[in-house]
């Protein structure tokens, strides 16, 4: 950050000119959690997040819950992403209990995540609509995730919280039928997702708004470990789904978008494509997916670990890299997980790059950092 | 990378000499399972900077994991961002042994600048004394920040203050991060917090 | 005479019976009317406490589309609202604050508890900081379950409040 | 019709004006300084100057009012309720008002103007647009001068100068 | 007649008051018929986001844009100035534009020195 | 009573007076702005009720340029105020004896 | 609040009311009456179309119903009647309820939703009434250290505002409330009306978020101001007429946004900015400052508040329409009004339909209120879609979009006006 | 000229969209249509059969009274609490039952999941809300009714846009 502070600020009777605002819990344009910003005039010159609104001691509650029975809540901290957050989480228990998975089951598992990480991103793109004042933008995609999520719901049964990968594969295999509705729901989807460019991504308002806004320059991103869309904005080609492929990504064609100018429209046109990418990818999964097969292995009642031990398994969500750290010991259940969040990660990101913005930049930055707060908290 | 090699250790040399700078095979991608030849050579690495003051916990692949005392954890993370080209934290966990009596805080460091460590993650783990009635930010149970090698454990070490006590020294923001602001009890992942009913 | 019977003490009491004798007069159909408007225009104050929020967003988007009941979702201030849709987990950092929302709105108010966690805590039953249910909090109106509940559910609860409001006295308090 | 509205005029005029200095708080007598020029405004009316009249709403109520209102909304909240006057000077001005308006009055009751009155139409406001750039062009270029001068004054006057200036002054 | 004019206008004010008397009883009427209940201090509170609210609520230094406000009194009398011009365009002689023209071309500087200075944010 | 020109030059003359109490009694800057500005009021209100009851379309123009003059003067003015107000936290006009802004 | 007397008594409060009772009688009956008759004998009743009006002839409308209509014509020629409903404040608002629903009903038609629906059974079409019953009947909130006067007053204030600014739009030949000279001039200071009263609302709230959106609301209605004055000199420089009836009859042949274009997208934008409509809605940008001044409001001064916008957004319209769209002015699609029609009513068959209210209007009047509200409608579309196609814009980019780019705009403007004028392709010598 | 065109691209696609079809489901009349009667779990194969995790429906005769499902939930939500039931069912030796709180249960399905003897269904039924917490608590008598369904929209998908049809 290249960033002076208004001269005021040298001064000694600064407190004067600075207010303080308490942009949350209760604001429409904070989430869950509180953002302290102080200002002078219409500039931020100091920012402190305050989150742990939602702080609900998932990992704690992990440690009592044994391996199957975790699963309903480490899909709670994002559950418009549920397939992804607790994908990592599951990878981690099948290494520990020494489980391989159906290879039919490992292309739903891939199909699930892409179709939650495309859900996942029209929500966020909803809000972010909505923090431009663009009501459209909240409408459209809220109404085309539909969708999906549609079909999130024919193959798992829930709307979000779906409780569908187990160690051992996913609960139940696709419905019949299931991938002629899913060829044309997606080939639907795509259609509307580039009808967004016309309304917002080439609107020249936006673009005025967001363009050269809360820089994030490649090695700050770096440094500050940003993950996801973030990163890949600023510059940096990171995409797990490339880099360490899990499941079955290996055997498909995955590209990832990356963008040179770190600003908030480039954080936000990441995901956009992303989603488009995602669609790619599950047509291809489609494909490529043997049309039979087992989904799940059956394990016993209450799988137990060897001993003690530790995994540590990354996926690529809908926000960036998430991991689980997973200690066991020989009990049926885990002795600690952690979860790396990426909302977490950026979050530290986001005082540096408020800093020196104006107060109209604040709600365009803080939600281009692709953050929600409830996985943040945990 | 290779300036390190003029500080040859007491040990034999690792066996395995691999380029240290462009491994093979691991830019494209779907190459299968190999021997982790060049995790190995990481942590030989490591070792052969540091020798006994490090222990090498295990070498998976992809993985390696590294035990450091509390006291030599910063120098270590030094040269792992400086001699190994890893450049974040990706998390900071603690993890409470109550039959040890310490506190692990394990750090999964990993590299975006270098694509030969892009999926690669540096375990490093380093214990702090546990105190059975802690008061956190000061009793023993401290360790040494390593917010000034790794810029992105901010708030992770933050919330590892919080949930085990542990008190990071030289951490500029040593506050609440998740914690109502009247949390007055136990550090809530410690094991001897025990939630309600269970 | 007039004069020593309308003290400064009791013109209130006057004033206060003159207005239950005009309420009488035009309660029933003022007070319908009055319900039948509050029935058709909740809007619900943006507070979200945790992930439920998502389903309340859904409920809004063109898919379920709330508003057709007069709900306009993303409402800027608290002070124009009357419902608090308590959207899931109210952890003790939360739990002063929504009071506070509560406390802070505009009469009448009515507040729905939208998924297990406000209802009971669900799945957090047992963690360390969160509120088991927010009846401790708030009063509840309406319970909407499930994790998260389904919009369909969510508008099944706004009509349940319907009803319930047309069975409510307009004039609760005085 | 006049009559009424010119004594309610006065009245509003006159009573705003002395709400304007008198009242406690800055901002309710920044109101009734809007009340004054509004009144004035009225008299414009009533003079079948309703050019002059609408101008004076537009620029006084509409703008001078708008900044004088905001310069006062920086001052501290103390200093808008604060009264700063002592009792002796405010003797002697009442005394002085009262010597000048009594004096004034009575000149203008006893001089010859007391029975002026007209019947001729009102200028049509045309004709001060044709004034404007025939008669009184080279006054009209003056107060562009003049605004010029005022804008640039005033905006460099306003800006805080330097930092070390304003550290020398606190 | 002297306030024969005035006539016309008055009933603009008479809408204005209209608008008044039409409306304040819509406020009277809420007053009566809206529940009241100030059982709770904290209702009154200023609402800050389900924060107690700190600080005074009446201080913000937005000088940032100030120099617009000055603008906007200085421009705003050319602006009308020019309607007086304007509104006798047809009857005045087309040399009389010149002196607009000069007085134009001053406020146009004066415009350009004051769009300068409000747009150096360093400065307020 | 009808409207003539000595009706209005006593409201002239008492706003005028009023005005002058105001300038000789009040030290806060602000409110000494405000008399000034009932006074040019007044001055103005004169011009223009000379101006109708001797026909003459001067008075009017007169007092369109005095308005300006007006406008520009309290943008002035409140710059000043916001300077003085600067330097010394406050609006009485005793402090601003070594003004030099 | 309210004491309630310590030892207070039913039965004697009853006795007492019950004196209340029989001295409100007694006093009426003994001096009210009397009074009445007298004030009925002083006051002369107006004569209207050689009747003298006595309240007797009452009872002959209930005899003839007809016979009411040169009263009611005489009604409708007076001030109060256009100030109370139509060209006043009555048609205004019922315009502005329509806005409100349309935009509603738009904006979720845009969004692939359907919008408010149950409500009063068809497609929601009292929406408006419940929200506003519900608003009336809802509490008004007071902050504990706000500037009670103001913050009462600020609401009222603006409606009145608004509807000072509707007095000036001229809606049928003959048809508008004041028609003074100067009515453009007027609008002008109408409109400099409301950053006052925004101000003064946010500053007494006494709280942080309205006193920003304030400050904001300020700042854009100001910056605003001027290009909004300078886009309509063109029109007045070719009319030489501040008159706005004036201006909407010189515009029969043709609609001056012909000639003018580029004054017309600056009012237009301009009209935006200040009726805090979508790209410019910054002093209630609820994402940054949650509603912006009108955070404190509460209740029915929040429904005031929006009544009052949109009683603006018509008058901005209105205006819109009269300067650039020629207001009234149209092809004459009402029929004529044969005499034998006003007298005897049309000829169905057997039956013959009077059209009870016909007499009171002229063909022209209905034309041209027709083709106003159609145009006036038709801006509002346009005023209204930008909300569902453009997020909001930045509160320095909107003050140097004004400032810079508009008032730019709006000189050119004004130098096209003057080349056609001098070029004499309008003006005396040209097209008119 | 950039700015112009973006503006106008941006109304013209507004304007598009007011001619394309509402994807409106008006809830109370028209109700979705699901995979299937609901979520069920084979406990032979160890795998689920897809549908919507909705209020659970208890067989009467398949329940043994078992536990099992009590005990799955105890880590999730502690929804299940078995109660006395009259013995009327010959099947259930202890008769005890499982009844569902709904104010806690999540609609994760594991309890279904860990039913061996096929007792617990999971059906489409979803309008559960309640002006009360103790109209959440459905019994095993209330658990045994099967939901009436009359859900027949889908997502229609034509030239102009997404309908529920
Ligand atoms: S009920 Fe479920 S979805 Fe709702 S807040 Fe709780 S955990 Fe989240
Ligand atoms: S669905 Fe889940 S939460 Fe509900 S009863 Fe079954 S196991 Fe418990
Ligand atoms: S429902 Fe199934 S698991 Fe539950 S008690 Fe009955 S038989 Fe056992």
């Amino acid at each position: 950050m290249t960033f002076n502070l208004p001269p005021g600020l040298a001064l000694q009777k600064v407190d004067e000119r600075i207010m303080t605002l308490n942009v949350g819990p209760q604001h429409p344009g904070s989430g869950h959690m509180r953002i302290i910003v102080q200002i002078d005039g219409d500039y931020i010159v100091a920012c402190d997040p305050d989150p742990g609104y939602v702080h609900r001691g998932e990992e704690k509650m992990a440690e009592y819950r044994n391996y199957i029975t975790n699963i309903p809540h480490l899909e709670r901290p994002v559950i418009h992403d549920s397939c992804n957050v607790l994908y990592p989480y599951v990878l981690g228990a099948e290494e520990l209990l020494g489980i391989e998975v159906p290879e039919r089951a490992k292309y739903v598992r891939v199909i699930a995540s892409e179709l939650n990480r495309c859900i996942y991103i029209m929500y966020w793109l909803a809000i972010y609509g909505i923090f431009l004042g663009h009501s459209t933008m909240f409408m459209w995609p809220a109404g085309d995730r539909e969708l999906l999520i549609d079909l999130m719901e024919k193959m798992t049964g829930a709307r979000v919280t779906h409780a569908h990968f187990v160690p051992g594969g996913v609960r139940n295999d696709l419905p019949p039928n299931f991938e002629d509705v899913c060829l044309r729901q997606v080939n639907y989807f795509e259609k509307r997702i580039k009808e967004y460019a016309a309304v917002f991504y080439d609107n020249p308002i936006l673009i005025s708004r967001t363009r050269d806004t809360g820089i994030l320059s490649r090695q700050d991103a770096i440094r500050y470990g940003t993950t996801g869309s973030v990163l890949r904005a600023s510059g940096v080609d990171y995409d797990l789904r490339v880099k360490e492929p899990y499941d079955v990504y290996d055997e498909l064609d995955v590209h990832t978008n990356v963008m040179k100018e770190g600003d908030s429209y480039a954080r936000s046109r990441i995901p956009w494509l992303d989603m488009m990418e995602s669609c790619n990818i599950i047509r291809q999964a489609l494909q490529k997916m043997p049309k039979s097969g087992s989904v799940r292995v059956k394990l016993k009642p209450n799988p137990k670990t060897k001993g003690l031990e530790s995994v540590y398994k990354r996926v690529e969500s809908g926000r960036g890299s998430l991991g689980c750290y997973i200690v066991s010991d020989a009990k049926t259940e885990p002795y600690r997980v952690k979860l790396s969040v990426p909302s977490f990660r950026n979050l530290i990101a986001l005082p540096n790059l408020l800093k020196g913005e104006k107060l109209g930049n604040m709600p365009s930055v803080y939600w281009s950092l692709n953050y929600w707060p409830v996985e943040a908290d945990r | 990378m290779s300036t390190e090699t003029e500080n040859p250790s007491a040990d034999a040399k690792p066996e395995i000499k691999t380029p240290p700078a462009k491994p093979a095979a691991n830019k494209p991608e779907p190459t299968p399972v190999e021997l982790p030849a060049f995790e190995k050579s990481i942590s030989d690495k490591i070792v052969e900077k540091f020798g006994d003051k490090v222990e090498v916990a295990f070498v998976k692949e992809d993985r390696v994991r590294i035990n450091v005392d509390k006291e030599n954890v910063h120098d270590v993370a030094e040269f792992i961002r400086d001699g190994l080209n890893y450049d974040h934290v990706e998390s900071v966990s603690g993890v409470d042994y109550p039959q040890d009596n310490e506190i692990e805080v394990v750090y999964h460091i990993g590299s975006y600048t270098d694509s030969s460590l892009a999926r690669q993650i540096l375990v490093l783990a380093t214990r702090a004394p546990r105190e059975t009635n802690p008061i956190p930010g000061n009793d023993a149970t401290r360790l040494p920040t390593l917010r000034d090698v790794f810029y992105s454990v901010e708030f992770h070490e933050r919330e590892v203050f919080e949930m085990f006590g542990v008190f990071f020294e030289g951490h500029p923001d040593n506050r609440r991060l998740l914690l109502p602001e009247d949390w007055a009890d136990l550090p809530p992942l410690r094991k001897d917090f025990a939630i309600k009913g269970r | 005479m007039l004069k020593d019977l309308v003290t400064p003490e009791n013109a209130n009491v006057f004033v206060g019976k003159l207005g239950d004798i005009l309420e009488k007069a035009i309660d029933k159909p003022l007070g319908y009317a009055i319900n039948w408007g509050r029935i058709w225009s909740l809007w619900p104050v943006h507070i979200e406490t945790a992930c439920c929020s998502v389903e309340f967003g859904a409920a809004s988007s063109p898919r379920y589309d709330v508003e057709r009941f007069g709900i306009i979702e993303a409402f800027g201030s608290l002070r124009q609202c009357d419902l608090v849709v308590v959207q899931g987990t109210i952890t003790r950092k939360m739990a002063p604050r929504l009071r506070l929302v509560y406390d802070q709105m505009p009469e009448p108010k009515y507040v729905i508890a939208m998924g297990a966690c406000a209802i009971t805590g669900g799945l957090y039953f047992d963690s360390y900081n969160v509120l088991p249910g927010i009846d401790g909090v708030i009063p509840v109106d309406v319970y909407v379950p499930g994790c998260p509940p389904r919009p369909e559910t969510l508008i099944q609860g706004c009509m349940l409040l319907q009803e319930k409001i047309k069975r409510m006295k307009a004039r609760k308090f005085v | 019709m006049a009559d009424a509205a010119f004594l309610a005029l006065a009245v509003i005029t006159i009573g705003s004006a002395i709400a304007a200095l008198e009242l406690r708080s800055l901002i309710y007598g920044s109101i009734a300084l809007m009340g004054t020029l509004g009144g004035i405004a009225g008299f414009f009316f009533l003079l079948d100057a309703p050019f002059v009249a609408l101008f004076q709403l537009a620029v006084y109520v509409g703008s001078i009012a708008v900044l004088i209102l905001f310069t006062v909304m920086l001052v501290k909240r103390e200093l808008i309720f604060k009264k700063i006057e002592d009792k002796r000077r405010k003797f002697a001005g009442i005394g002085l008002m009262l010597v000048i308006m009594v004096s004034l009055g009575a000149v203008f009751l006893d001089s010859g103007i007391k029975t002026i009155t007209t019947d001729e139409p009102a200028t049509d406001f045309r004709d001060i647009g044709t004034d404007f750039v025939t008669y009184y062009w080279p006054a009209l270029i003056l107060m562009g001068l003049l605004l010029a001068g005022s804008v640039t004054g005033a905006l460099v006057l306003a800006k805080r100068e330097d930092v070390e200036n304003d550290q020398r002054a606190s | 007649m002297v306030g024969e004019l005035a006539g016309n206008y008055s009933t603009v004010v008479l809408m204005f008051a209209f608008g008044i008397v039409a409306m304040a009883p819509a406020l009277v009427i809420s007053r009566m018929i809206s529940p009241r209940k100030r059982s709770n201090p904290v209702k009154f509170l200023p609402m800050e986001c389900g924060q107690v609210p700190s600080g005074e609520g009446r201080t913000h230094f937005m000088m940032q844009y100030y120099p617009y406000i000055l603008m906007f009194v200085v421009f705003d009398v050319m602006a009308i100035f020019l309607y007086a011009w304007g509104s006798a365009l047809l009857e005045i002689p087309k040399i009389a534009t010149l002196p607009m023209m000069g007085f134009l071309a001053i406020m146009f500087g004066a415009m350009a020195f004051a769009l300068y200075q409000s747009g150096r944010r360093r400065i307020w | 009573m009808t409207s003539e020109l000595v009706d209005f030059t006593l409201v002239s003359v008492a706003l005028l007076g009023i005005g002058i109490y105001g300038l000789a009694v009040k030290r806060n800057f602000i409110r000494m702005l405000f008399a000034v500005e009932i006074i040019i009021n007044a001055a103005n209100l004169n011009i223009v009720a000379f101006g109708r009851f001797l026909p003459h379309s001067g008075g009017q123009t007169m007092a369109l340029f005095s308005i300006a003059i007006a406008a520009a003067e309290v943008a002035v003015g409140l710059s000043l105020i916001i300077v003085a107000y600067r330097m010394y936290q406050n609006v009485d006009i005793a402090d601003f004896r070594s003004l030099k802004g | 609040m309210s004491v309630i007397a310590p030892n207070f008594k039913l039965s004697e409060f009853i006795k007492s009311l019950l004196d209340n009772v029989f001295w409100i009688i007694f006093i009426v009956v003994l001096i009210g009456i009397p009074a009445i008759m007298m004030i009925l004998f002083v006051i002369e009743m107006p004569v209207i179309d050689g009747e003298l009006l006595t309240p007797f002839l009452a009872l002959t409308w209930i005899a003839d119903p007809s016979r009411i209509l040169p009263i009611v014509k005489a009604f409708m020629a007076t001030d109060i009647f256009r100030v109370m409903a139509f060209p006043g404040f009555g048609f205004a608002a019922l315009l502005a309820a329509g806005t409100i629903f349309i935009e509603r009903k738009m904006l979720a038609k845009l969004q692939l939703r359907v919008g408010p629906f149950y409500c009063g059974k068809f497609e929601g079409i009292l929406q408006l009434m419940g929200d506003g019953l519900k608003l009336i009947s809802k509490e008004i909130i007071i902050p504990a250290k706000a500037d009670k006067p103001i913050f009462w007053a600020a609401p009222v204030l603006f409606v009145a505002a608004a509807a000072a600014f509707v007095a000036f739009i001229p809606v049928a030949p003959g048809w508008v409330v004041a028609d003074v000279d100067m009515g453009l001039l007027g609008v002008f200071a109408v409109i400099g009306f409301f950053p006052i009263i925004t101000i003064l609302s946010a500053w007494s709230a006494n709280s942080k978020f309205p006193f920003i959106g304030g400050i904001r609301a300020l700042f854009q209605m100001v910056s605003f101001e001027i290009p909004l004055i300078l886009s309509l000199l063109g029109v007045v420089m070719l009319t030489g007429s501040l008159n706005l009836s004036e201006i909407a009859a010189s515009q029969s042949s043709f609609p001056w946004i012909v000639f003018l274009p580029v004054g017309a997208i600056v009012f237009f934008i301009t009209m935006l900015a200040e009726l805090e409509r979508i790209p410019f809605d910054l002093p209630e940008a609820e994402s940054e400052i949650v509603a912006g001044w009108l955070t404190e409001l509460s209740g029915m001064m929040y429904g005031l508040v929006q009544l009052g916008t949109y009683l603006k957004l018509y008058a901005f319209a209105a205006l819109f329409v009269v300067v650039f769209l020629g207001g009234w002015n149209g092809p004459m699609v009402v029929p004529p009004f044969p005499a034998e029609i006003l007298e005897k009513g049309i000829e169905l068959g057997p039956v013959t339909a009077n059209i009870p209210g016909l007499p009171l209007f002229t063909q022209d009047m209905l034309n041209g209120t027709l083709w106003f509200v159609l145009k006036t409608v038709g801006v509002i579309f346009f005023i209204l879609l930008p909300r569902g196609v453009f997020p909001r814009i930045r509160v320095d980019m909107l003050l140097s979009l004004g400032w810079t780019k508009l008032i730019g705009l709006a000189f050119v403007n004004i130098f096209i006006a003057l080349g056609l004028l001098y070029a004499g392709v309008l003006g005396p010598g040209g097209l008119q | 000229m950039g700015t112009a065109t973006g503006i106008i691209r941006a109304l013209n696609s507004g304007i598009k969209h007011i001619a394309t079809k509402r994807f409106t489901l008006r809830y109370p009349e028209e109700k979705l249509k699901f995979v299937g009667d609901g979520y069920q779990f084979d406990p032979s194969t160890g795998v689920g059969i897809a549908g919507l995790k909705g209020r659970h429906m208890l067989f009467h005769d398949h329940c043994t009274g078992c536990q099992l499902c009590s005990i799955a939930c105890e880590g999730v939500a502690e929804a299940i609490a078995m109660v006395k039931v009259p013995e009327e069912q010959k099947q259930n030796k202890k008769s005890i039952m499982p009844q569902i709180d709904y104010g806690k249960c999540v609609f994760c399905g594991l309890c279904v999941d860990a039913c061996p003897f096929y007792a617990l269904y999971m059906t489409n039924d979803y309008e559960l809300s309640s002006f009360s917490k103790e109209g959440l608590i459905y019994t095993p008598a209330q658990l045994q009714v099967k939901p009436y369904v009359a859900q027949d929209s889908e997502i229609q998908i034509s030239d102009r846009g997404a309908t529920h049809g």
